[in-house]
Formats: structure tokens, sequence, C-alpha cells
């Protein structure tokens, strides 16, 4: 009965909802004065960032992944709250498997070249496809192969959280920086640089390396808390 | 001088009520008797009965309000027979007349049961007690129709005081009874409970409660108690002559309407068996109530 | 400084200071209390005239306080009745818990009341009369008795009658832009016919709730009974005059914009009428003398709201007044019973009796109070009860007369049963102990009881306020034509002299207590209500031989079908209803998270199914 | 052909929004739900890149050389947006399934309809 | 220049990241750090308003940006205001909160005061920024925080609470996306002021289902009708101070972003009835529902969403008086239920359960708490002379203005019932006896409590005798609420000044 009501509510949903988008059409421009044009222009002309996605997130759009940042930050801390219990009811790992030695080694093997694939990632945000998120996705990977390969393999939480809070601090010190320097909040206060340089685009590179280590390490130790749950 | 020959005056028509009064309650036990068949007392028996209690002395008392239970019975009567115009044209001193209206004198009439009811209640006989809470329940009920009457005749004829009643009935010439005829009837059937004969004398209840509120007195407060109501009979048969059978230019009409009117609770109580609170309340609210309003769309319509 | 604000503002400091002081051990409350309600009251007598005016802006709205004759009349109660409360509270009250809320909410509702009276705008009427609301709620809950039936009761009524005027405030004040009372009454015959009638209902529901107007009554014997004593006479002597003071001005401003004899008037009237039958009924079958104080309370003021509905110069002028003698005669007993119960412990007829020779002084005032109460003369209550039947035959109200008059024929009954109950019957050796009560509680209930036999024959003394502040509601000028200082008229010149009758009432009782008691008087003894002829034998000490128990029964039993029902039991069953269907629809929460979900999804689905209707497009 | 992969891409989209809610809504499993809630952001956020599409349009990344290709560039703004947005929601799961970590800890159940101690 | 509104977000933001820092130096300092910050906001939104009143709205944008391209922040009297509603109970919830329960370990401790200071931070963030996307941001911000405080007790049915309240968040960030999905796919851009500017352009169709799901999306942190059912469980199950917070800047933020939909982004008229609609609905269900509670803060939680229901329909309204009337009482909410809450947490202070019937007699052991608690409920049924009064007064006279008076006798209606409920808890705290089997176990609040309770009970009373003191500041911010082609320019002219 409740799932044949659910069904007729979601056709009903569904058929507004498609009725909707499939009026919109697909695949042409379909506005004429909006924000993206301009994007495009100044993140050539000004900033000199040649992934426009990038200039957006951090740039255009920085204060969204200030708070982005943040909503992740918030969450870590929030699990740690949630599953929080006195220190003498924290037991060990609860998910204990030996795993093989295949595994080991080439978890082993392949873990400096993750964080490196990772690291490269958020550094060459402003180039290349991919910035801080990803890179401190995959960074955060590497961290998990090693805590499925190893039962012992420990990720000492103060480095973590030092990690994350100074990541944090100076993303908003550089935008107080250049609030100072420029009036407004996230300024860019650096030199531009050269489009398709490394050292180019201000301080949008410096955030996305912040950006990337935060998110790396608030991701480990998300995954670190999760792995020492045990009922 | 103008304000003693007023008290003179005053003591006059209370001697006058005494007597009257006390005389119809004689000739009322003698028709009692007569008609159950027995000889009877004679009709001065009253005054005889009277001397006797006066001149006993009173040996204990239960307290203050015991003691002026009887004295504010006499203010009731006294006082209603003050506002009651004895003859008319000014035939008997006026006393009050031209100070008080009717409904001052409905209150004035229940001010003397109402500080009875207290002094007997002081008493802590229960019996007192007991005759008071029926008393006072019946009043309410044939107060209904009495009064229902009486705001058929204010509205017709658009007056409110005794004096004015009369004069009306001189200027037309017909009484009151003939043109308000259901008025009369109503007020009637209302005055055989205000004189508590059968069927409406539970209140004293002889044999049942002892005598109810008087249970507890004797002597002076008993003869007391016997002139006022004496009185008050008088006051109240003047008063009901007075409102629907013209009034009296004589003494002589005056007894003799009195006690035609009086005969009429009287021999309609020899005939009936006594009645329980409630029904006497329900009686009243039954045909007087109707008559009563009947009374009312009377007037309202003529 | 004006001196309208400064009695506002010693009320509400000396609120305040009583409130902090009343944990100081000492006189230092008391006379804090005594002080902060004497002192605006002497300072209203002497510092503030009729006219007398304060005006400021909070809010955006316009607030206007003035005194006008009529206000001043009923500041006249509040302010006497108020005083004399409140000297009988301090020795009332001595050895409460909780004294400081006891003060700070008298100090408030006394304050709250010359505000109402003060008020000429709307808002400042509601502000205040809301204040009175709850700090009467305040006293009705301090005792801790049923404070959830009872109290819960008394506030849902008042809010329902507040919230019912504050409705009616708000509609004036959008139909006129103004919140003026004079404004509201002066623009109300440009309203269209309909706002004309719901305009005055809601204002009638408001003020029909504080002044206890069938069938909005019901919470008023429980409030009155479970009050402290000496707040109840405030409570039904002053308070409950607010709601009388509200309709005459309504009644005044706006019904009398209908023709008399309007169907309007004659329902409002009837409310009155039937108010005054069933609080009379209620009231001779209660057998605790609170409750029985308290439904007639609720009678007396029926008659009252009979004389504001009929509207007449000669009915009003009777509302008013019977308006000032209830505060007189029901302060009076309610301070008796408050006294009874605070000698004795209990306030049920069924407990305590023959009290008459233990409390005197209680006895004459209750005495007094109570022939007042009856209407019987030469006491006060008579001046109101004939003008109100003049007033009533002369305006053809003939069936109302009756149901009036039954009504106050049956008051007689409680009224005995009042003075037998505690007073009089057979005194037993329970309350052998017990003693008059304290003389500052007696000296208020005097004084009262006083006024009342002052005002029985001279009534002159309070009708020149009250046709007054008729005059200044519109009527013509009623001296002369209904009254001078000790004679009443009625419609057509007939005429009640009450001076002589005093006296003559006087005298012959006079001689008749003295024909009774002169020789004999030294000669008999006092024996006790043991002591009684029961057919010849004496009954002993622990027979109990009073009779109060099912007291009016033979008379209740003939009314019983019109006492068969409560309207309460109405009430409670659509409160219960109401609670129930409550219950059932807050099952919509049903504690699952899908469900919730499930309701945001259906949301969302409706909003689409009927977005052209809902939005037009 | 081409309004086919219009209606395909938007029902497509739409359809894993709707298993989404309809996991969510009756699925009685508590990691169920969660995982209906990202079904759902999944669905949105395909939603939002569509919207963003051009035809035969690049990704909006400048390389050396082709500095004024901007007007054949898919629209960015969606796509970080969705960036966000994929963050956020991940952080909102991970807070959901510590939650039921929690609830589980606590009621010994993962069914919804049985942790009703809070209602009416 | 005192500052700028970005700091009011920046500044929380830096000291959560540094919070974790310095509380290995000093752990009081983990409870301290907030505090500051907090005050600071207070400090800041306060001077701002000031000025704002002064020299007229601040728009601030971010990275240098001019408005319709980049992220900008408007504070103007409306916006000001709320955020210093935010601010204020923010501090004083902190106050309040500082060792409320102390037995809490450092951990949750340290926690608790970081999201206390991002739930603030982030609905000050809903309310002054000026870009749908970013608003979107920080209702997850303030979202996820909630989630935590809501389940920070633990070995209670707060992860229940919480997962309920997040799943319903869950999907108010669905419906949310969504809508910001059709109007970008319509208008190219997600400020506010150009989407209003825009908005006349846009196909009805798109219009009314983008509003449609906005509302939904805002209306579950707003609280509307079937929406809420989160509501009472979050507010029954987080710490109380949290339930002031709740009531006092989540929801506060929640109505803000609703109305600016209706008012300012979207031009049809009907919404405004739609609001009247909801907006009772949801006072009736709601108060109805609390007359029928066992528990006190659930019945507060009840209360406070049928507040929220009132609000709706006084902004439904819709003229300058409507307006003013709903902010008036949304302050006067944000003052008395905090109170409430304060005060009704410290009388259940030591109770499992947290049932009404525990309350019995309490006002014996803590007149002052119990008092406060007793100012609240006068307060907010609308007793003269407390706040209340003048909010609903002014509801009243706004409604009858445009002739509502179906509306205006529901909601009389609803506020017997509210008096209803009310006064019987308060009767049972003074007027019934201390049971020793069935009431809690008396516990005095603290010294900081106690001051963060007297300043809400002095504003409830400052603002009951002198609404004078409040009534300028809420007619200038219902004329900027109004002034929607004020708004627009504001922020496109000031964007465009600022030339880079």
């Amino acid at each position: 009965m409740r799932k044949f009501l659910v069904i007729l509510i979601l056709a009903v949903l569904g058929f507004y909802l498609f009725e909707a988008f499939s009026g919109l059409g697909l695949g042409f421009p379909r506005f004429e004065h909006g924000v993206k044009d301009y994007y495009l222009d100044k993140t050539v002309s000004e900033l000199h960032v040649a992934n426009t996605v990038t200039s957006i997130v951090v740039s255009f759009r920085g204060f969204d992944t200030l708070g982005e940042v943040t909503v992740l930050f918030l969450a870590v801390s929030a699990l740690g709250s949630v599953l929080y219990k006195r220190r003498h009811d924290v037991g060990s790992r609860s998910i204990l498997f030996a795993s093989s030695g295949i595994v080991r080694s080439g978890s082993k093997l392949l873990f400096p070249a993750i964080i490196l694939l990772g690291v490269y990632i958020f550094i060459h945000g402003h180039l290349t496809p991919g910035g801080g998120f990803q890179g401190g996705a995959i960074i955060a990977t590497g961290f998990l192969l090693m805590l499925l390969a190893y039962e012992n393999f420990r990720v000492s939480h103060h480095v973590l959280s030092y990690v994350e809070s100074l990541a944090g601090i100076i993303f908003v010190v550089i935008g107080l920086l250049g609030f100072i320097d420029g009036g407004t909040f996230l300024q860019n206060f650096l030199p531009s640089g050269i489009l398709n340089e490394l050292f180019s685009g201000g301080v949008i590179g410096i955030i996305y390396v912040m950006v990337g280590f935060k998110v790396a390490a608030e991701l480990t130790g998300l995954i670190y808390s999760v792995l020492h749950e045990k009922d | 001088m103008e304000l003693f020959l007023n008290i003179l005056g005053a003591i006059a028509t209370v001697i006058l009520a005494f007597i009257v009064g006390m005389s119809y309650g004689g000739i009322v036990r003698k028709i009692t008797a007569r008609v159950q068949n027995r000889k009877g007392p004679p009709w001065y028996q009253n005054f005889i009965d009277a001397y006797k209690l006066y001149s006993k002395t009173t040996a204990i008392h239960h307290g203050w309000m015991h003691r002026m239970g009887p004295a504010f019975l006499m203010v009731s009567s006294v006082v209603t027979l003050m506002f009651v115009p004895v003859l008319n044209n000014g035939g008997w001193f006026e006393n009050m007349n031209f100070q008080g209206d009717l409904i001052f004198l409905l209150y004035i009439m229940v001010f003397g049961s109402l500080g009875m009811a207290l002094g007997a209640g002081q008493t802590g006989n229960p019996n007192s007690a007991i005759g008071v809470t029926r008393g006072l329940s019946q009043m309410v009920g044939f107060e209904i129709p009495w009064v229902m009457a009486l705001v058929a005749m204010m509205i017709q004829y658009k007056t409110t005081s005794i004096t004015g009643f009369i004069e009306v009935q001189q200027e037309s010439g017909t009484w009151l009874m003939f043109s308000s005829p259901f008025a009369f009837i109503a007020a009637v059937l209302a005055m055989l409970g205000m004189f508590r004969y059968s069927p409406f004398d539970i209140v004293g209840a002889p044999s049942e409660l002892a005598s109810g509120p008087v249970s507890e007195n004797g002597g002076k407060y008993l003869f007391t108690m016997m002139s006022s109501g004496s009185i008050f009979t008088f006051a109240k048969l003047t008063l009901y002559v007075d409102l629907f059978m013209g009034g009296a230019n004589n003494l002589l009409v005056l007894l003799i309407k009195t006690f035609a009117l009086y005969m009429v609770p009287v021999l309609y109580g020899l005939v009936s068996p006594r009645y329980r609170t409630e029904q006497a309340v329900r009686y009243f609210w039954g045909w007087p109530l109707f008559f009563g309003l009947l009374a009312i769309i009377y007037a309202v319509i003529f | 400084m004006n001196t309208i604000i400064l009695i506002f503002i010693i009320f509400l400091a000396g609120a305040i200071l009583t409130f902090l002081a009343s944990n100081i051990k000492g006189l230092l409350k008391e006379v804090l209390f005594l002080a902060s309600v004497i002192v605006p009251v002497v300072m209203f007598f002497t510092g503030v005239k009729a006219g007398d005016s304060f005006n400021f802006h909070l809010a955006g709205f316009a607030f206007q306080w003035e005194i006008t004759p009529l206000g001043y009349l009923f500041a006249l109660i509040v302010t006497g009745l108020g005083v004399m409360a409140a000297i009988y509270a301090v020795s009332a009250m001595q050895k409460t818990k909780n004294l400081g809320l006891f003060y700070f909410n008298f100090i408030l509702s006394i304050m709250s009341m010359l505000g109402i009276l003060f008020s000429r705008d709307l808002v400042s009427f509601f502000i205040f009369w809301e204040i009175m609301t709850w700090s009467s709620y305040l006293m009705v809950v301090y005792q801790g008795k049923d404070v959830q039936k009872v109290g819960i009761k008394y506030f849902i009524f008042s809010a329902i009658g507040a919230y019912a005027m504050l409705m009616a405030i708000v509609m004036v004040y959008s139909l006129t832009g103004s919140m003026m009372i004079d404004k509201m009454i002066q623009s109300y015959a440009g309203f269209a016919f309909n706002m004309q009638i719901i305009i005055p209902i809601l204002f009638l529901i408001g003020f029909g709730v504080k002044s206890a107007m069938m069938p909005l009554h019901v919470w008023a014997p429980g409030a009155y009974s479970h009050s402290p004593m000496a707040f109840t006479s405030l409570f039904s002597g002053a308070l409950s005059k607010m709601g009388i003071y509200g309709m005459v001005i309504v009644m005044a401003g706006m019904i009398a914009y209908f023709p008399e004899g309007h169907w309007f008037r004659i329902v409002i009237a009837w409310l009155g009428g039937i108010t005054a039958v069933g609080g009379t009924l209620w009231a001779i079958a209660q057998d605790d003398a609170k409750k029985l104080l308290a439904y007639s309370s609720v009678a007396q003021l029926g008659y009252i709201i009979v004389g504001v509905g009929i509207g007449t110069p000669l009915a009003m002028l009777a509302a008013l007044f019977m308006a000032v003698m209830h505060a007189l005669f029901k302060g009076t007993l309610f301070m008796a019973v408050g006294a009874i119960e605070k000698q004795t412990g209990t306030s049920n007829f069924t407990e305590v009796t023959g009290l008459i020779r233990k409390m005197p002084l209680t006895f004459l005032a209750s005495l007094m109070g109570i022939i007042a109460l009856a209407g019987i003369p030469p006491l006060g209550g008579f001046v109101g009860k004939w003008m109100l039947y003049e007033s009533l035959i002369g305006s053809d109200h003939y069936l109302l007369v009756i149901v009036i008059f039954f009504s106050s024929t049956a008051a007689f009954l409680y009224c005995y049963k009042f003075l037998f109950g505690f007073f009089l019957g057979q005194e037993e050796k329970e309350w052998e102990h017990v003693k008059e009560a304290p003389v500052l509680m007696v000296i208020p209930m005097i004084i009262l009881a006083g006024g009342t036999f002052l005002l029985g024959t001279f009534p002159g003394l309070v009708i020149k306020p009250i046709s007054a502040g008729l005059e200044q509601l519109g009527y013509a000028a009623t001296q002369g034509k209904y009254w001078e200082m000790s004679m009443l008229f009625n419609e057509w010149g007939d005429q009640v002299v009450l001076e002589p009758i005093l006296y003559a009432i006087i005298a012959v009782f006079a001689f008749f207590l003295v024909f009774l008691l002169i020789k004999n008087h030294k000669n008999t003894r006092y024996v006790s209500t043991k002591d009684i002829s029961t057919s010849g034998e004496v009954p002993k000490e622990h027979e109990n031989l009073t009779f109060i128990q099912n007291f009016f029964q033979p008379f209740l039993r003939a009314v019983e079908p019109l006492m068969k029902r409560q309207i309460d039991f109405y009430y409670n069953g659509f409160g219960k209803g109401i609670e129930a269907l409550f219950d059932f629809t807050r099952r919509i929460y049903t504690g699952n998270g899908q469900t919730y979900a499930l309701y945001a999804i259906i949301f969302v689905v409706i909003f689409l199914l009927l977005k052209t209707t809902l939005f037009g497009i | 052909m081409y309004k086919f992969l219009e209606y395909g891409v938007y029902g497509a989209s739409i359809l894993l929004i709707l298993i989404g809610l309809y996991a969510v809504l009756t699925k009685k499993s508590l990691i169920k739900i969660v995982i209906g809630l990202s079904i759902i952001d999944g669905g949105i956020h395909l939603l939002l890149i569509t919207i963003g599409y051009l035809r035969q349009g690049t990704a909006p990344i400048f390389s050396p050389g082709f500095e004024n290709a901007a007007a054949k560039m898919v629209d960015p703004v969606p796509q970080a947006l969705v960036l966000t947005a994929i963050v956020i929601g991940f952080g909102v799961t991970a807070v959901a399934l510590s939650l039921v970590i929690r609830l589980y800890r606590h009621h010994r159940t993962l069914q919804i309809d049985e942790i009703k101690s809070l209602k009416w | 220049m005192v500052g700028s509104p970005v700091l009011l977000i920046a500044v929380p933001l830096l000291a959560a990241f540094v919070i974790p820092l310095i509380g290995m130096i000093w752990k009081e300092l983990v409870r301290i750090v907030p505090g500051l910050v907090l005050a600071y906001m207070l400090v800041l939104s306060v001077t701002l308003l000031v000025e704002v009143n002064q020299n007229g709205t601040i728009v601030e944008t971010i990275a240098g940006w001019k408005a319709p391209w980049g992220i900008n922040l408007v504070y103007s009297n409306l916006t000001g205001l709320l955020a210093t509603i935010i601010t204020t109970l923010g501090f004083l919830v902190w106050m309040f909160s500082y060792r409320f329960k102390r037995n809490v370990d450092f951990e949750p401790a340290k926690k608790y005061f970081i999201f206390l200071m991002m739930l603030v931070a982030g609905a000050t963030g809903i309310v002054i920024t000026g870009d749908i996307f970013n608003q979107f941001v920080f209702i997850e911000i303030t979202g996820i925080s909630a989630y935590a405080l809501t389940a920070f007790y633990t070995g209670r049915n707060s992860a229940e609470a919480a997962f309920k309240y997040l799943m319903m968040g869950s999907l108010a960030s669905s419906f949310l996306l969504i809508a910001i999905a059709i109007i970008y796919s319509q208008l190219g851009t997600l400020n506010m002021a150009e989407i209003a500017s825009k908005m006349h352009t846009m196909d009805p169709v798109f219009k009314v289902i983008a509003l449609i799901f906005f509302i939904t999306g805002i209306g579950i942190e707003a609280e509307i009708f079937p929406l809420n059912g989160w509501a009472p469980d979050a507010y029954t199950e987080a710490p109380g101070p949290i339930g002031a917070a709740f009531a006092g800047v989540v929801v506060k933020a929640g109505i803000y972003a609703v109305i600016r939909m209706v008012f300012t982004l979207f031009d049809i008229p009907a919404a405004h009835d739609f609001l009247i609609t909801i907006g009772l609905i949801t006072l009736i269900v709601a108060e109805s529902t609390a007359l029928r509670q066992e528990k006190l803060k659930r019945m507060l939680a009840y209360s406070s969403i049928g507040q929220m229901g009132l609000v709706l329909v006084a902004f439904g309204i819709g003229t300058h008086a409507g307006v003013f009337a709903a902010l008036f009482l949304m302050l006067n909410h944000a003052v008395i239920k905090p109170l409430l809450f304060f005060s009704g947490s410290y009388l259940v202070f030591n109770s499992k359960e947290k049932r009404i019937s525990e309350v019995n007699g309490l006002g014996k052991f803590m007149p002052y708490t119990a008092g406060l608690f007793a100012l609240g409920s006068f307060a907010i049924v609308g007793l003269p002379p407390f706040a209340g009064f003048w909010s609903k007064l002014s509801v009243l006279t706004a409604a009858a203005d445009e002739g509502l008076l179906l509306v205006i006798a529901l909601v009389l209606i609803v506020s017997v019932i509210e008096i209803v409920y009310y006064f019987r808890v308060v009767n049972r705290i003074f007027f019934q006896e201390y049971n020793k089997e069935e009431s809690v176990v008396p516990h005095k609040p603290r010294f900081n409590a106690i001051i963060a309770m007297t300043v809400l009970a002095i504003l409830i009373l400052v603002i009951g005798f002198y609404p004078d003191a409040v009534t300028g500041m809420l007619h200038s911010a219902s004329s900027d609420l109004l002034d929607k082609s004020g708004y627009i320019d504001n922020v496109l002219q000031v964007g465009q000044s600022l030339i880079r």
C-alpha cells in the first residue's frame, strides 16, 4: 500500500520534473547575459588561470569553497562528536583482517605514487582538470589503501588535526590578507603571472593547495574514525 | 403636633387591624369547627388566648436573634398596614399611603417572614428550620403569580401606587376584578398560599413539626407573633380589597368585602388535603401562572 | 508631573517593592502594601478631578488617559473597596506563605482597574484589561487548589473574552483608523450593518465573561471560591464591575444607536435575566458559602446586565446603582466568609453552625449584607431593585420583570441559608473555641455594611455621580425626573420616599423590641440550643440536631427540570472533545522519519498539482 | 535522435532522483535510506551538469593558443556548483552514516520503523 | 569603517580552525574563544547596524568581483537586524551553556562550542548573503552543525532525532539544488539581485516550479507544517540551550530565506496568499499538537513552530504593517523563546524523561528560574505589558487593515490554545505541591546562566513597557524588505561602482 502510494506520488513528481526539464532543451546556449561569459573572459584576461572551473571555485565563488571546506571540517568534527566515547571505551580497530602479502606489498609500492598523484593534481588545479578536492580525495585513497592493507597502520590524530587546522587557517588568513590589501575578502594580492604557468593565478594556487591538504587530512581522519568504531 | 396626630392615627389603625384580625381568626375557627361537625370555640376565643399569652412571663431565651424575631415580624405587619389605605377618600388616617408603592410593599411583606425565620433559626430547633425552609420555598411559589397579577395591572393602568389603583376604580366605576379578571384570579390563587391555610399549611404543619417556625416561642413572643399575624391578615385583605374590589368608603363595607375575600382561602382550605412543599410550589407554577400570563397578555392587548 | 501617571507609577513601584520586601521579617511588607494602595488612592481623591487627562504615543498608537465622570464613579467603587479589602487582607493573610505574590497581584489588580477606568483609547484599555486578568488569575490559583481545573477555566474564559474584545478592537481600528473610544462611538453609525452587529457582540463577549454573563459564567464560582477571600471581595465587588463598565460604554455608545426595544438589546437583557435566574438557583443548591456567594454574584450581575441591556435612563441608573451596592454588600459578605474561614478553617455550611454568639460583629455585618442583597428595605439593595422593576415595567418588558422577580424572591432562600448555616442553628461543641475575627478584619466589614445602610436611605449620594456619568454618555439629566436625595420616582410619577420609611421601621422595631424585653429582660436566662422542645425530651450534648443537609431539598425538587444539566457539562464535553481531537491530530507526527519525508514529497506534489489554482499560472 | 538524447539525459537524471526518493520513502533499512539520499544527490548533480552542456563544446580549460575558445566551452558554473555540492553531499553522508552507527549502537536495529521513540 | 560584514563569517571560520590547535595549549580556551568570537560578532553586527541606519545599505563583495558575478554580502536594515538578533542570541546561548553540564568531557565540549559558533555563523551567512548558491552552502553549514548538536548527548534518543533532522535536511538541500538548477538554467545567474531584476523574463511555468521547490527546501528549515516533523524531536533531544538556538537562530534564518524568495526574488503575488494559508495551517496544527504534549521541551518546540506559522501569516499580509508585525514577532520570539528554553532546561535539569508533570512545585526551590519561565510564558502568549503583546497586536491590526477577519479569528482562537498549555505548566510549577517521587530534583542555575536569562527577561520587559525602543528599527527593516528595486539597485550599482 505504502509502496503503491509512493510510486504514484513519485510518478507525479517525476512527470512534473520531466516536463520542466525537458522543456529546457539541451546543448545550446540559452541565455544572453549569463555570468559564465564573464567568467570565461576574466579567467583568461585577468586571473591568468587556465582552468575556468578552478577560477570559479576558488576566486569568483571562493566564498562557497570556504563554506564547503567548513562543511567538510564540520562533518568530520560531527563524526567525531557523534561517535565519541570515553577514552576507556575506545578499542583498537574493529575491522581486523589479514591482508595477503600481495596486497601489502602492492600497497606499499602504490602508496607513494598515489600520494604523488594527489599532490600533483592539487598543485596543478588551476591548470589542468582537477584541483584541491580531487587531489585531496586521491591522497585519502592512498591512506585508505594502507589502512586496509595493514591492520597496524596508524595515522597520528594530532598530525591530521594540525594539518587540517593549519590549512584552514591559511585559507582564511589569505582571505583576510586580501581583505586588508584590496578591501574585499579573498581578493588576489599576488601577481597573476602568465597563463598556463605553474605560478600563475595569484592566490588561487595557494588556496587550492591548502584545500588539498585540508581535504586529504579530513577524509583520512574520517576514514580513520569510522574504522575505529566498535560496538 | 401634626407628627403627634400622625402617630395617633397609626396607632388607631393598628388597633383596628388587631381587633378585626383577631375576630376574623376566631370566626374562622368557629366555621372550621362547624364544617367538621364540632361545636368549636366562641368567636372571641382568640382574644382570650392573646390575653393569656400576654400575661405569661418568659423565662428562657436562645439569644438576641431569637428575641428580635417577633419584633421583625411585627415591623413587617405594621409597616405593611401603614402603606395600605384603609378607607377611600381620606375616610381614615392616611398614614404613609403616598410614600410607597406596590413593589415596596411586596418587599416589606417578605421582611417579616425573613426576620421571623432568623429568630427561629437561632433557637436551634430543627423543626423551626424545617418549617422555615418550607415556608420560604412556598413563598417563591406563590409570589410568582401574585407578581404577575400585579404587573399586569400596573401596565394596564399605568401606575404602581395603591392609591392610584383606587383612583382608577373610582374613575371608571368598575372594580378591577371585573376589568382585569385574569389578574384577579391569579392574585386570589396566590392568596391561597399567602394565608397558609390547607392545602398550603405545611409550613406550620401541626402534628408533624410541632408548630414550625414558632415552636420555641411562648408568652409575650407568641403573643406578638399572633397579633402580628392578625394585623398582617387584615392588611393583606385590605390590600386585596383596595386593588381589586374598589376599596371601601366606610368601615362596614370594608369588613364585608374583606370577610368575603377571606372566606376564599378558608373554605378552599377546609376541603383540601395538605400538599407537600414541592407539590405546592408546582401548583402555583401551574394554573396560577397560566392566569398570570393571561393577565399580562390581556393587559398588553387592552 | 501629571498626577495620573504618578498614580500608576506609585502603584507599580509599590507592587514591585512589596514583592521584593516580602521575604523580610517584620511589618515592612504590610506597611509598604498599605502605603502603595492608600497613597495613590489619596492622590486620586485629592489631586485628580474629572477632566484631567494624560496623552502620549507608544508603538504607533495614541494613548489617552482621562478621568471621565463615569470612570470616576467606578473608580469610587474600586478605590473604596480596594482600600477596605487591603486593610482586611493585611490581617486576613497573616502567616500565609508566598505573601509577596499576593500583595503584588493585589496592587496590580487595583492599578489595572483604575487604568481601565481612565483609558480613553482601546489599546491601553485592553492592556489594563489583560493585566487585570492575569493578576486576578494568579490570585485564583494562589492557594494552589484545583489550579488545573479552576484556574485554567478562568483563564480560558478570560482569554476568550479578551480576544473577542481584541478582535473587535482591531476591527474598529481598521474601520476608523483610530483607537479612541470616542472616535469609535462617533463613527459607529457609519459602519456597515454587519459590523454594527458583530462589533458590539464581540465586545459583549469580552465584557460578558468578566461580568459572568450566562453562558460565559462557568468560571465564576470556582474562581471566586478559590481565590483568597480578601481578594474575592475585590474580585466580585469591583473586578467584575469592569465588565459592567465596558458594557455601559458599549451599550451607551453603540447599542443606543438601535432604538429601544430592538431585538439586540432585548437579547442582551434576556441573557442578563437568564443569568440572574440560573445563578440564583445554583446558589440555592450550594453547600459551600464561597460557592453560594459566587453564584449569587453571578445572579446579581445578571440584574445589572438586565438594567444595562434595557438601557433606558432609569434602567441605567438602576444598574449602576446596583453595581455600587453589589460592591458594598458582596464585599462585606465575602469578607465575612473569609473571617469565618480564618477562624474555623472551613466555609462549609454543613460543618460550621451556631457562630452567632461567637462572632457577633461578623454576624451583624453579614446580616446587613444579606438584607441588602435580598433587596429588602430599608437597606440599599432595595433602591436598585425598585428602580430596575420600575424601569422594566415602564419600558414594557413584562416577562423580564417576572423573571427578575422570581430570581430575587428565590434569592431569599440562599440568603437565609447563608445566615442560618453559619450563624444560627445548633451551637455545636466543636466550635466553642471560636473567637471573633481580628479587629482589622471586622472594621472593613462593618464600614462596608454601614455603607449599604446609608445608601438605602440616601441613595442620592451615589445616584448623583451616576447620573453625572450618564449625562456624559449622552443621557438626559435624570434628577427631578427619577430621583431626589431620598426619594425615587418612576415613569408615571409614583414615588417611594425612603427617609420617613426608615424612621417608621426603626420606630416600630424599637417599640416592639422594648415591649418584648421590658420587665422580663432580667428574669429570662439564656439556655443552650440543646434545651429545646423536642417532644419533651432534652437532647444529649452529642446529638446532632442541626438541620442543614439538603436544606432546600423540596424547592430544588420542584425546580429540578431547570437544573438537570449544568452548562459546565457542555463546556467540559467540548473541551474534552477538542483535546481528544488534538490528541488524534497530533498523531500526524508519527515519529517515523520516513513518513516525514513522505509528507515533504506529498507537499511538493500537491503544490505541483495545484499550481495553477494556487499561483494563477 | 538528438531529441532522444535530450530526453534520455534529463530522464535518466530525474529517474535517478526518483529511485533515490523511492529508496528513502520505502526502504526500511537506515543504510539503504542513506544510500537513497546519495542517489538523489547523484541525480541532481547529473541534472546540474546537463544544464551546462553545450553541443560539441569543450572543457572550460584554456590551453595555450586557444585563449579565445570561450564560445565553444561548456558552461563552467554548474561544474563548479556540482563540485561544491558533491563535497557537501559527502559531508552529509558521512554524518548520516555516523548517526546510523550511533543508532545501531543504541537500538540494536537498523529498521527505521522500529526507531520511533520520539513521536507525537 | 567599523568593520565589514564579511568578518561576521570569516572570523568564526578562522576561529573554528584555530580552536582545535589552541585547545591543546589550554583546554579552557576551547570554551572561552567561541564566546569571544560570538561577542565580537555581536559588537560588529550592532555597530554595522548603526552604520547602516545612518548611511544606508552596505554591499560587500568577495574577492573583488562586482555584484552579479562575484558573491556579495548585503548588510541592510533588514538583514542587519536579523543578523544582530542571531548574533545576540548566539552570544547569550554561549553564555548560558558555558559549563551548562560540567560532566561533559573535553572533546565533546570542544566540538560543542565549535558547532555552536558555526551554527551562528552559518545562520548569519544565510541572512546576509546575496547569492542563492552561497545561501545553500550556509544552509548546509548550519544544518551540519545542527545535526551534530542535536546528536550531542550520547545515551539518549538524540541520534534518532538527529537522523530524522538529517534526512529532512538532506531532502531540503536536494530540493534547493533542483530549484537552483532551474533558476540557473533560465536566467544564467545566481545573484539574488540579478535574479530579481530578470525574474519577469522567466517562463511562468519554471517560475512556479522553482518557487515550489525553493519553498519546500527552505520550508524544512523554516518548519512549515508538513515539513517540520524533525523539529520537535530535534528541539527535545538537543541540549537545552541548543533548543533556544534553534528557535532563535536557525528558524529565523529559514524564515528570512523564505521571505527573501517571496518578496524579492519571485514576482508571484499569489505567493502571499500561499504564505498566509501555509502559515495558518502550521499555526493551527502546531499549537493544537502542543496542547497535548507530555514533555516540556517538545511543547516548547511545537509552540515555536506555531509562532513561525504566525510569522509567515504576518509576512503573507504583505503590507508594510504586515511585514513590520512579522519582524516584530520574530524579534519577540527570538527574545522570549530562548528564555523559555533556558529556564525550562533548568527546570527539568535532572530529569531523564523531561516530562511536564515533573516540574510540580519547583517554584519553591528555584523561584528565580521558575519566575523567568512564567515571565516568558506570559510574554509569549501575548499578555500585556510584556513584549509578545505588541507583536500580536500589530499582527492583528495589520490583518484587520487588509480585512482578513477570518485570519484574525483563527489566530485568536489558537492563542487561547496557547494560553492553555503554557498556563498548565506555569500552574504546575508554582501552584502544585512538590512531590518527591514524581518531581525533578531541583538544580539551581549557574551564575552565567542567570545572567543570560536576566538579559532576556530585561529585554522582554523593556520591549513590553517601551516598544518604541525597537519599532523604529523594525519599521526601517520592513521598508527595506518591501523596497525590491532599492535592493536590486543597491547590489548591482555598488558592484559597478567598485571598479576593478
